[in-house]
């Protein structure tokens, strides 16, 4: 288990903070370590800084990922990793889809090339749409509280998509399912990170597995044709016991 | 050409590779594609009567070799996993279903229900060590382990493998204890802990663990043999399998068939490919014709 | 500067590293060798009443992590140890004399003679898991575990440390029958096989033989734990000890001081040098002052 | 273990063999590998050629070494390492000085720059003597059937030693204890290859030791001044039991 100091902490929303660690490891944007919690439990976060020093950036949503929060500058982080594969780099100008924590993992890829639609519950939720330039972001809320009023999708009709050379998405699988069926037979190259219940992180547990493949090792990025072909995706998936549910 | 084709139990399988339980096989679309890519069958994670979450992660740690796991037998119990197995036969190759219990009357019902979803065997988890009340206490009570697999003999026809543990004084008398299934399946993870020196803590949540992986490969040969050369039952080997010479060694010391769990960690899906391409190689080189051949080899005195 | 000196049985050490028996510890001057070059003190190789020659060559065979090894409780006999006994003092630390035997009476003559020797302490091999009429069947009796302990204990001054064997259904209860001893050790090898598939030969002449090295580690730590959280007994780690991070490992589990063996052939004699170098790194960057901080901190429930 | 064919083998003396066989591994002169002879046993045996096809050369003493003396082009050979340190390359002339099957150890030594002194019970037994030039070979017997009737110090004794850069001595300890108290206190560089029963070749076992040091890993090669210092050299052993015997 990789141990380090927690560097920094920056408050982000009001459930989400950055924590920054010095890690001398190369990592890809779109990659994701597994983060011990001692007496807690152990939970995946995307690296959301991938170059220099290293960050993570997490929501509160259950008891570990709260525990994780409440760490400050000095106290420990345990994690192992870094683990999966990562979104291919694109030349030209590229859109971010993101919604709720989704942010997270596309954070490495803004750049001077990037817009975003960032999605969220309220305008307080919103993640990382201040590190764009205002013509470079478009917001949605559910509420309308900023930007267009409903979903990523209803953002991403209004659009030219075609002039990005790549779309890259993350969010909630039922937000990934309708990109996805938006997207499906346009002209675009998209690639999109799929979150599951993760347990071992390392191939083993299929906890993560989507027809077939460990998310946690052939994902979680995916491109449009792949998952395309998954039956599973947005369709079902199963719980901490291994039971089918629907999404 | 060697033929790398196998028989445990009356089963045809189309190579020795067999997918252990409890690596990838809760998702039926996870085991269908296993079998897609090589493996002969697949033994489904181990089901209980009831749903179970599991211990919360940490599950998994790495150790030298090997790994830990304490998954807590995880499961969405009998009745929810038929669409699963329903799932994985579509792969069109044989699918055995792996039960535990605590009590002679679970297994029984587990074992009938099995059958009923049209798996090609059933396996016995009597060993899992680490879920309290469970696997390690079924598995070291000689009679108890009698009658279970007494009574559900009479009650099944699909072939019945009986999983041992390691974690005992004397596995020749479970193994005799158990000798009215049709194959014995040697061995089940070795209980082990590792402990993280900077948090202070085990890094399970359950503390205690199941070690796999090479780290245990020289004591799954020695059971192996010595359960062959005493008994002469047949066996399918499993603990550490990562090679072909592996594979071999295990058939050597008297498997017919073979499992792989944690090398899916070091290698990926396409392990099974690998062995078996290193299987195929070994048995050219050798010219070794068929599998059985080999089975016991080593076994001497 | 941290101090790593440690204390077991009421012996001082200078720091928690003890040569293990079996390796490098038949010859007085390798032994004084050792010490000189770091350890705080050895054990000597298991000593009988009667010289054996051993088991015939291959007598070790690498594994996975770790080595096998079947060298057959070769000695010289107790009445021949004495000389080397007296070389190894000359390095003036202490020196553990370990013992086997299959009957009580054996086991009594060996320890007092050894405390003629002017040992600082009598270990007692009760686990050899490859010599067929030692070893396992002394230390799995219960009983006869409990009268051998007891009886020595009446007869000698110096500490009696009981090591034990993993090869067991119920560890605990060997080590609640041995718990007259002053200290257990924990582990011995964990019974193992390697064939060799060229050969088609298990590669020891004795077939079966001792696992040791990182791939019982967790094994070992396991053990360390269960039995310091239900027995309080002082404790003296070992099993695949080949770095600080173990060492930590193992004491954090719950042991007092630690024995290396298997890792003298991944790193030479130097390896007490380099543990200890690595101890010492670890206690300062934690601000830890003495090793008892640290014993058993990880133990908890 | 490796597996490997032999591939030739030539008969040395009445008791000696040499065979030959591919391995594809850097072995340095005076190191040596553990022969396994399944059912039989294992021994350790110098490799007498370590350039391009290599070569061990035995001879018949029990069991073990009379299987393997016993093998043929085609059989398989197991074993393994290479273990051990080797001889100390020399700039200029060097004397060997081998007794017995001690040659086999010396005979990677053997250049244009080597002149040596052989030794052996009898004439038949001289071991790879026919490898040198007439001028720079002196042979030694013990029945006088070839060259100085007596000890290879017999012959030293006659010679100017100072000419050569290094000796390098191997044969039974006594021998070696013989030709060390000689050249003791002399100007001369030399190194020794000793040996002792070896059960395990990796530094575990002890049976090897001699004053702590492990010949299967400190050795079998240590230079004069090293073995001087040596308490057991030449005067005390272990038997496979443990039990010290004198030499
Ligand atoms: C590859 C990968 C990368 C991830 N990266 C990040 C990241 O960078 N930042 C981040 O904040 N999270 C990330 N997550 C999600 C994160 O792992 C979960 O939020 C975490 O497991 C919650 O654990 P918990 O114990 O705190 O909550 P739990 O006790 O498990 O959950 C509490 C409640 O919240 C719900 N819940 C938990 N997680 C989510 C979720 N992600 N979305 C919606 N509802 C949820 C649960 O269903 C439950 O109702 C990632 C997940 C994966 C698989
Ligand atoms: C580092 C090293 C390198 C060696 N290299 C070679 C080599 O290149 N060629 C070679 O032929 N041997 C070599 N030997 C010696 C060889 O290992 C022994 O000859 C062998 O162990 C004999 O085993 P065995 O089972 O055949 O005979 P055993 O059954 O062990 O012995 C039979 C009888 O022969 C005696 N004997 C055995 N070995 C020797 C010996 N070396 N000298 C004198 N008497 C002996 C025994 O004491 C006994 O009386 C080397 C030994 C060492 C330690
Ligand atoms: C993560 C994990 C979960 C396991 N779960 C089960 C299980 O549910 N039932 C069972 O009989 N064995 C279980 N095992 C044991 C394996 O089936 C196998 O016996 C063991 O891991 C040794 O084989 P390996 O070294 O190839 O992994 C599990 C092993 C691992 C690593
Ligand atoms: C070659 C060898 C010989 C051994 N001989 C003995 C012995 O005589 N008596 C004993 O109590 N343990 C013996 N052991 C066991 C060790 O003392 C130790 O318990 C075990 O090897 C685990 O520690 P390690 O992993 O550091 O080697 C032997 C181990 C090895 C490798
Ligand atoms: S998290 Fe276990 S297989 Fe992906
Ligand atoms: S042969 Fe075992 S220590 Fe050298």
């Amino acid at each position: 288990m990789i141990c380090v100091a927690v560097t920094g902490k920056r408050e982000e929303t009001p459930l989400v903070s950055t924590l920054y660690f010095e890690w001398d490891q190369i990592v890809k944007p779109g990659q994701f370590v597994m983060v011990w919690l001692p007496d807690v439990g152990e939970i995946p976060m995307s690296l959301s800084i991938t170059e220099g020093t290293k960050a993570i950036t997490v929501k509160e949503y259950g008891p570990t990922s709260k525990a994780l929060r409440n760490l400050e500058p000095g106290d420990r982080l345990f994690f192992r990793g870094p683990y999966g594969d990562s979104f291919t780099p694109a030349e030209g100008e590229v859109l971010l889809v993101g919604g709720g924590t989704g942010m997270a993992s596309l954070r490495p890829l803004i750049s001077l090339n990037s817009s975003a639609v960032v999605s969220a519950r309220n305008e307080k939720e919103l993640l990382f749409d201040d590190e764009f330039e205002r013509e470079r972001i478009f917001r949605v809320t559910d509420d309308g509280s900023a930007g267009v009023k409903g979903t990523p999708v209803d953002q991403l009709r209004s659009m030219d998509l075609e002039r990005f050379s790549m779309l890259y998405v993350c969010g909630p699988e039922k937000m990934l399912k309708a990109v996805h069926d938006y997207l499906k037979g346009r002209n675009v190259k998209a690639e999109f990170s799929l979150e599951r219940l993760m347990k071992c992180g390392i191939g083993i547990c299929d906890s993560c597995s989507v027809d077939g493949y460990q998310l946690c090792r052939d994902g979680p990025v995916f491109d449009i044709e792949s998952i395309g072909r998954m039956r599973e995706f947005g369709v079902t998936k199963l719980t901490d016991s291994g039971r089918r549910v629907k999404i | 050409m060697p033929d790398i084709s196998a028989k445990i139990a009356g089963l045809e399988l189309e190579n020795p590779l067999i997918l252990a339980s409890g690596i990838l096989d809760e998702n039926g679309y996870t085991m269908r594609r296993i079998m897609e890519e090589g493996a002969a069958a697949v033994v489904t994670k181990s089901i209980g009567i009831d749903e179970r979450a599991g211990y919360r992660p940490p599950v998994i740690a790495e150790v030298d070799s090997g790994l830990l796991n304490a998954v807590g037998l995880a499961n969405p119990g009998i009745e929810s996993f038929g669409e699963e197995i329903e799932i994985a036969l579509t792969a069109g190759k044989p699918v055995i279903g792996s039960i535990f219990a605590s009590t002679v009357e679970d297994f029984v019902n587990l074992a009938e229900k099995m059958e009923k979803f049209s798996v090609s065997g059933v396996e016995l988890n009597l060993s899992c060590p680490h879920v309290e009340g469970f696997g390690t206490e079924v598995g070291s009570d000689a009679s108890l382990v009698e009658e279970i697999v007494t009574e559900i003999k009479k009650k099944i026809s699909v072939p019945l493998f009986a999983k041992l543990s390691p974690n005992v004084s004397n596995m020749l008398e479970i193994a005799k204890a158990a000798e009215r299934a049709d194959a014995y399946v040697l061995i089940n993870t070795v209980r082990g802990m590792s402990i993280d020196i900077n948090a202070r803590k085990p890094v399970l949540s359950n503390r205690y663990g199941g070690l796999s992986g090479s780290a245990i490969k020289p004591v799954g040969i020695r059971y192996v043999y010595e359960v062959k050369k005493e008994t002469g039952k047949e066996i399918v080997g499993v603990g550490g399998i990562e090679t072909g010479y592996d594979a071999i060694e295990y058939i050597m010391a008297g498997a017919s068939a073979l499992q792989i769990g944690t090398a899916l960690f070091r290698h990926g899906r396409r392990v099974f490919d690998l062995v078996n391409g290193q299987i195929n190689d070994f048995m050219a080189r050798e010219k070794v014709d068929r599998i059985d051949e080999l089975i016991g080899v080593a076994i001497s005195g």
